[in-house]
């Protein structure tokens, strides 16, 4: 089956879209006034970077200045998800693909701990009980 | 039937029925009228020359153009952007296309192979901004001038109210502001329909009458010699 | 009609001011007959619509209401009324012709959509149409639709005639030109005296009722009256051109108040007068003299008026003295005086005759200053089109002329000339009323006086 | 398994992990353009929520929109609905049929009664008073009016239930008209698009589910979350319409490089829906980034506005003949009011 690219029709980005948008650089501001506002109140924020016309320029350059962290966790649940942390702790970018790894949401949180990674309390519970039922010790851990 | 359904469909067809039935109404009403032949010995027998006055008078004398200088100048500014807007915008271009198809039977673009041009819709908007303004100059000048506030009747000012709809309805529809798409480009519709059928019954006749008179008026000072 | 024995009592001439007219009345009677109300409008409609034809109806058509024609106008330039706008004179009668003749007539009778016309709305138009209108035609070449204004005035004047809404004095001298034959009193009789008398003063042969003549010429009762040197010019310059012509005492009255009253059957009479002469006489050329309206009655509608093109050719004193020169026949003696020319409106702009008084006055060798502007856009000196006659419009008159007066003073020529009588007697009242120190000339006066060589 | 348990309960038997149904919230939560921390919130909200059944109705339907929202060969978000909600009645995704088919849908309306969600699929017939569509007996119109009575909401997905589609554009033999017009009672959803963007049917239903209530509908009762703005003004060639840079035909220079369909009767203008934001096939692309004009397909009536290829702006008025005839009537009162002038005025002479 010949891909796209054999049909004679060449789909042309709208001008300028290989350009910077200049969106960017209010995010990095925007991601300081989360970093206070985590410190201050300790609320976690998070910006939805495909709500925002972003081109890909701004997300290279964005991605440049937030620079690598310590920590990067790969998540497989209904298809990939990566959890990067950047140079600045508390600032991650959450990448989320589906089954057929198209983009389906990314992110950029500011929080000690990203919620993604987080087991939930029933699924320990659950844990619990399946390791003991493992281990032929009957007695279930009552909550 | 919605809206735009009605405005582009029976709307349209009516207006177009009534601005026709009437424009040559009054156009056949007026030139079948009596006419008494004139004996007199011309000056210049070629009277036909006279009818260079369709172009001469687009411009006034040197010696009235100071005194109006400003009705003149609005009123140009206003024509001219008016036919730019409705000859060199594609949709309007799209629409006459099909509205004169049974006419030339068939597109005129494949029957001829040229192909009208027309600019941007940011170019449109600016040229439908200054054309507005100079209708409200027009209006305000109307108002406040005595001459004209003396002469200006009914006609006057609702044939300014039809010409100045459709300008301003299209370009709130091409800006998509203050409501759905569909419901501006039915005002714009409507707007130009009502124009269409006022037309044969106001002074915008003027645009078919005013180059038969100046030819009659043309002639006849022709054959006497007289200035144009 | 009233009887004749006592039109000299009701409206006595005046002769000895510089304008000629009727006396000032105490009382003014500008309505004719004792008929209803009802009845004279019904003629006026009547008659306007008799008239009407398709070019004038395409006039009525036109107009945008854009006021250009308001700025073209002396009487509005010069009082700046609004009610002088020259379209706004045929008002009732644009609402007259949507109501009776345009083609949507039916339903604007049927709704009403434009009232019926009242007597009352013509007498209020009255002034509009004869005191403040010279019918010069001056708007009707600023008008972007070119409407000819001035044609729709003179229609007008038709209704008003035949409602009986004509001006006190303009009407009396209309009365009195068709029933003596001369509006200011030049009867026949009186014309023949005159040129008796003006033959022995000035030792120069005039003939009249040549039974057989080539050309045959005409006077205005103006010159008759008050400038009959003219007549002596005449006589000097076709005895000197050698020519077989002639006065008709048939048919010697140039001028035509049934086309300045608006009363057309008049007009065709008056017109006929001077048309039977020049065919009794077997003439090829018929000569009008020094007079404006008289161009346009006789060149223009003359054959009209005699219903088939006619059997002899008509030009305008300024024209036969131009074609003569061109021709070589003519040589003038060069005087050298700074002189301004007056165009009369309906020999320049309305008749087409612009440029044939300039080929006299170049031949004449003057210094011509032409006034700004001058020539087929020249400023109306105020009195044409019968309002010199009517006292009411002095006022507005004298203020017209001022325009006239700044004109030639800035020309700065010494003289102004012009050729035609009622604009000479308009100029020599505002110079009265000014006490202007310019004094208006006659171009064939000056012409007779400086007739070069021997008389052939 | 638990059919009528809380969607939380549901989702932990199918072995789905409360991570896989976050990044699931996230994901829906950015497309329904709803704020980042939403994503967290509905997770709560819609673990909690009781399992609602549905009850999806087929009328005069092409499939087109359950196979538009149930097609997928991998798990991906837009169907993760279906492990939410207890779908208890679907002729075409059912194993059970005939009588069995229908007593699993009545005894799901009886036990949910003023509860379940129904979910209409195709217009109804209304001709013949129901008789050109019916199921098991059962004309659309009665079931229709029957399922209605106990549902908490109803949702038309696709243009035919919505606004009548196909099966109604002119002469519209059967009589088919939109669930709105049938059921005036109850609040009705019009998803419309033929077929619509499946995340905007998933968006519908995860709205309601979490939120317990309808989302901010336009006049025409779709979500405004999906429907609030038109394919043109979101469109990726509009920077080509506004320099008048438009195709002629669909292989010139102008279409190869892009430019816009306006005058090969692209509708967008005049189409309100999701295609330019959302697109289809997983964001892969929408009708007019393949180079055709929108039809117009989530609005009334659409088939029958005078041609998918006619541009925009021109009328349908009915051709020249109209025209010639007024002309001729025009000439003739012309002529008459001429004449009838000139007769006053020749009377009017032979007065005198």
């Amino acid at each position: 089956m010949s891909g796209l690219r054999d049909i004679g029709v060449k789909v042309v980005e709208p001008p300028a879209s290989d350009a910077r948008s200049g969106n960017a650089e209010p995010l990095l501001h925007e991601i300081a006034t989360l970093l206070d506002a985590l410190l201050a109140g300790g609320r976690a924020g998070s910006i939805d970077l495909r709500s925002l016309p972003l081109t890909p320029a701004d997300r290279d350059y964005l991605r440049e200045r937030l620079g690598e962290g310590e920590v990067r966790a790969e998540l497989h649940a209904l298809g990939p998800s990566e959890v990067r942390e950047t140079a600045y702790r508390g600032v991650w970018w959450v990448t989320h693909r589906n089954a057929a790894g198209e983009l389906c949401a990314e992110l950029i949180e500011v929080t000690p701990w990203p919620a993604i990674l987080q087991a939930e309390r029933e699924e320990i519970e659950d844990a619990v009980q399946r390791l003991r039922a493992q281990l032929g010790d009957g007695a279930a851990w009552k909550a | 039937m919605d809206l735009l359904s009605f405005a582009r469909g029976p709307a349209l067809q009516y207006a177009l029925i009534v601005f026709v039935f009437g424009v040559l109404w009054r156009l056949i009403g007026v030139f079948l009228l009596a006419t008494k032949p004139d004996y007199s010995e011309p000056r210049n027998r070629a009277s036909w020359k006279g009818l260079r006055l369709i172009a001469l008078r687009f411009w006034p004398r040197r010696e009235f153009a100071a005194r109006n200088a400003a009705t003149h100048a609005l009123g140009y500014v206003f024509h001219v952007g008016f036919f730019v807007v409705l000859l060199f915008y594609l949709p309007h271009l799209l629409f006459l296309e099909d509205l004169f198809k049974p006419l030339f039977g068939g597109n005129l673009v494949q029957l001829t192979g040229m192909s009208w041009p027309y600019v941007s819709g940011g170019v449109i908007m600016m040229t439908g901004a200054v054309t507005v303004a100079a209708l409200v100059a027009l209006l305000v000048h109307r108002i406040a001038s005595p001459v004209k506030r003396l002469i200006s009747n009914f006609d006057d000012y609702f044939s300014w109210l039809v010409t100045t709809a459709p300008l301003v309805t299209g370009m709130l529809a091409f800006a998509h502001l203050g409501a759905p798409y569909q419901t501006l480009l039915s005002v714009h519709i409507l707007s130009v329909e009502l124009l269409l059928v006022w037309f044969p019954f106001g002074k915008l006749m003027h645009s078919f009458t005013i180059f038969v008179v100046r030819g009659v008026t043309g002639m006849s000072f022709e054959r006497k010699g007289a200035a144009l | 009609m009233t009887a004749t024995g006592n039109i000299d009592v009701k409206h006595p001439l005046e002769l000895d001011k510089p304008r000629l007219s009727v006396k000032k009345p105490e009382t003014r009677h500008d309505r004719q007959g004792e008929v209803p109300e009802s009845e004279r409008i019904g003629q006026a409609m009547r008659h306007f619509v008799r008239d009407f034809g398709r070019t004038a109806a395409l006039y009525m058509e036109s107009c945008v209401h854009c006021g250009n024609c308001a700025d073209a106008c002396h009487f509005y330039v010069a009082t700046g009324n609004p009610k002088y706008t020259p379209i706004w004179k045929i008002e009732p009668f644009k609402q007259a012709y949507k109501r009776e003749y345009g083609p949507f007539a039916f339903f604007y009778r049927l709704l009403n959509l434009k009232a019926k016309v009242t007597v009352d709305q013509l007498q209020e138009w009255q002034e509009l149409i004869y005191d403040s209108c010279t019918v010069c035609g001056r708007c009707s070449l600023a008008c972007p639709a070119a409407i000819d204004i001035a044609s729709l005035v003179s229609l007008a004047r038709h209704g008003m005639a035949e409602a009986g809404l004509v001006p006190h004095e303009l009407w009396a001298v209309a009365e009195r030109a068709e029933r003596e034959g001369s509006p200011l009193g030049a009867t026949p009789k009186v014309f023949k005296d005159r040129l008796e008398w003006l033959a022995d003063d000035y030792d120069i042969e005039i003939p009249l009722d040549k039974p057989q003549a080539d050309v045959v010429c005409t006077m205005s009762s103006i010159e008759i009256m008050k400038y009959p040197q003219s007549i002596v010019a005449t006589a000097k310059v076709m005895n000197h051109l050698g020519l077989d012509w002639t006065f008709r005492s048939d048919g010697y009255e140039a001028t035509n108040f049934g086309l300045l009253s608006g009363k057309a059957k008049w007009q065709r009479d008056m017109s006929m007068r001077l048309i039977d002469a020049t065919i009794a006489a077997g003439a090829k050329l018929l000569v009008l003299p020094e007079c404006g309206h008289a161009y346009g009655a006789l060149r223009w509608q003359g054959a009209n008026a005699y219903g088939k093109p006619l059997p002899f050719r008509v030009q305008h004193i300024s024209e036969f003295l131009a074609e003569h020169v061109a021709g070589g026949r003519l040589k003038l003696k060069r005087s050298g005086k700074s002189v301004t020319y007056h165009d009369p409106c309906q020999i320049a702009r309305r008749g087409g005759a612009t440029q044939a008084a300039r080929d006299v006055l170049k031949a004449l060798g003057v210094e011509l200053h032409e006034m700004d502007p001058s020539g087929d856009t020249n400023w109306c000196c105020g009195g044409g089109g019968g309002v010199v006659t009517i006292h009411r419009a002095d006022p507005l008159r004298y203020k017209v002329f001022q325009l006239k007066m700044q004109q030639v003073e800035q020309s700065l020529a010494d003289a102004p000339v012009t050729s035609c009588s009622n604009c000479r007697q308009t100029f020599d009242d505002g110079q009265a009323h000014f006490h202007w120190d310019k004094t208006m000339h006659s171009l064939l006066e000056m012409v007779a006086d400086n007739l070069e060589g021997a008389s052939k | 398994m638990d059919l009528h348990g809380t969607v939380g309960e549901a989702l932990k038997q199918q072995g789905i992990s409360r991570r896989a149904f976050l990044k699931f919230c996230t994901a829906l939560a950015s497309m329904m353009a709803l704020p980042p921390q939403a994503a967290a919130a509905m997770a709560q909200a819609l673990a909690k929520a009781r399992r609602p059944s549905v009850i999806w109705l087929p009328f005069q339907e092409c499939t087109g929109c359950t196979e538009s929202l149930t097609r997928s060969n991998s798990p991906t978000v837009e169907n993760m609905i279906f492990n939410m909600i207890s779908l208890d009645y679907h002729e075409t995704l059912f194993a059970a049929a005939g009588d069995a088919a229908e007593a699993a849908r009545e005894k799901a309306m009886k036990d949910n009664f003023g509860k379940y969600l129904l979910l209409v699929d195709g217009s109804v017939a209304t001709g013949l008073d129901g008789a050109y569509s019916c199921i098991g007996g059962v004309s659309n119109v009665q079931m229709l009016e029957e399922a209605a009575k106990g549902a908490a909401a109803i949702v038309a997905i696709g243009t035919c239930a919505a606004f009548g589609g196909l099966p109604k554009a002119s002469p519209n033999p059967t009589g088919a008209a939109p669930v709105a017009a049938l059921v005036r009672d109850k609040p009705v959803i019009n998803v419309s698009g033929c077929p619509p963007i499946p995340v905007v049917i998933t968006g519908v239903l995860v709205h309601y589910l979490t939120f317990g209530s309808l989302p901010e509908l336009d006049e025409l009762g779709r979500p405004k979350a999906f429907y609030g703005e038109t394919i043109h003004d979101r469109c990726y060639r509009r920077p080509f319409y506004d320099q008048g840079k438009f195709a002629k035909t669909f292989d010139d220079h102008g279409a190869r490089n892009g430019w816009c369909l306006y005058e090969l009767g692209c509708k967008g203008p005049v189409t309100y829906n999701a295609c330019a934001t959302l697109k289809w096939n997983g964001g892969t692309s929408f009708p007019i980034e393949s180079g055709h004009g929108c039809l117009g397909c989530s609005e009334p009536d659409f088939w029958d506005k005078g041609g998918f290829y006619k541009a925009l702006p021109t009328g349908n008025w009915g051709g020249g003949k109209t025209l010639a005839a007024a002309a001729a009537a025009g000439v003739a009162i012309g002529a008459a009011a001429a004449a009838l002038a000139r007769k006053r005025q020749a009377d009017i002479a032979k007065e005198k």
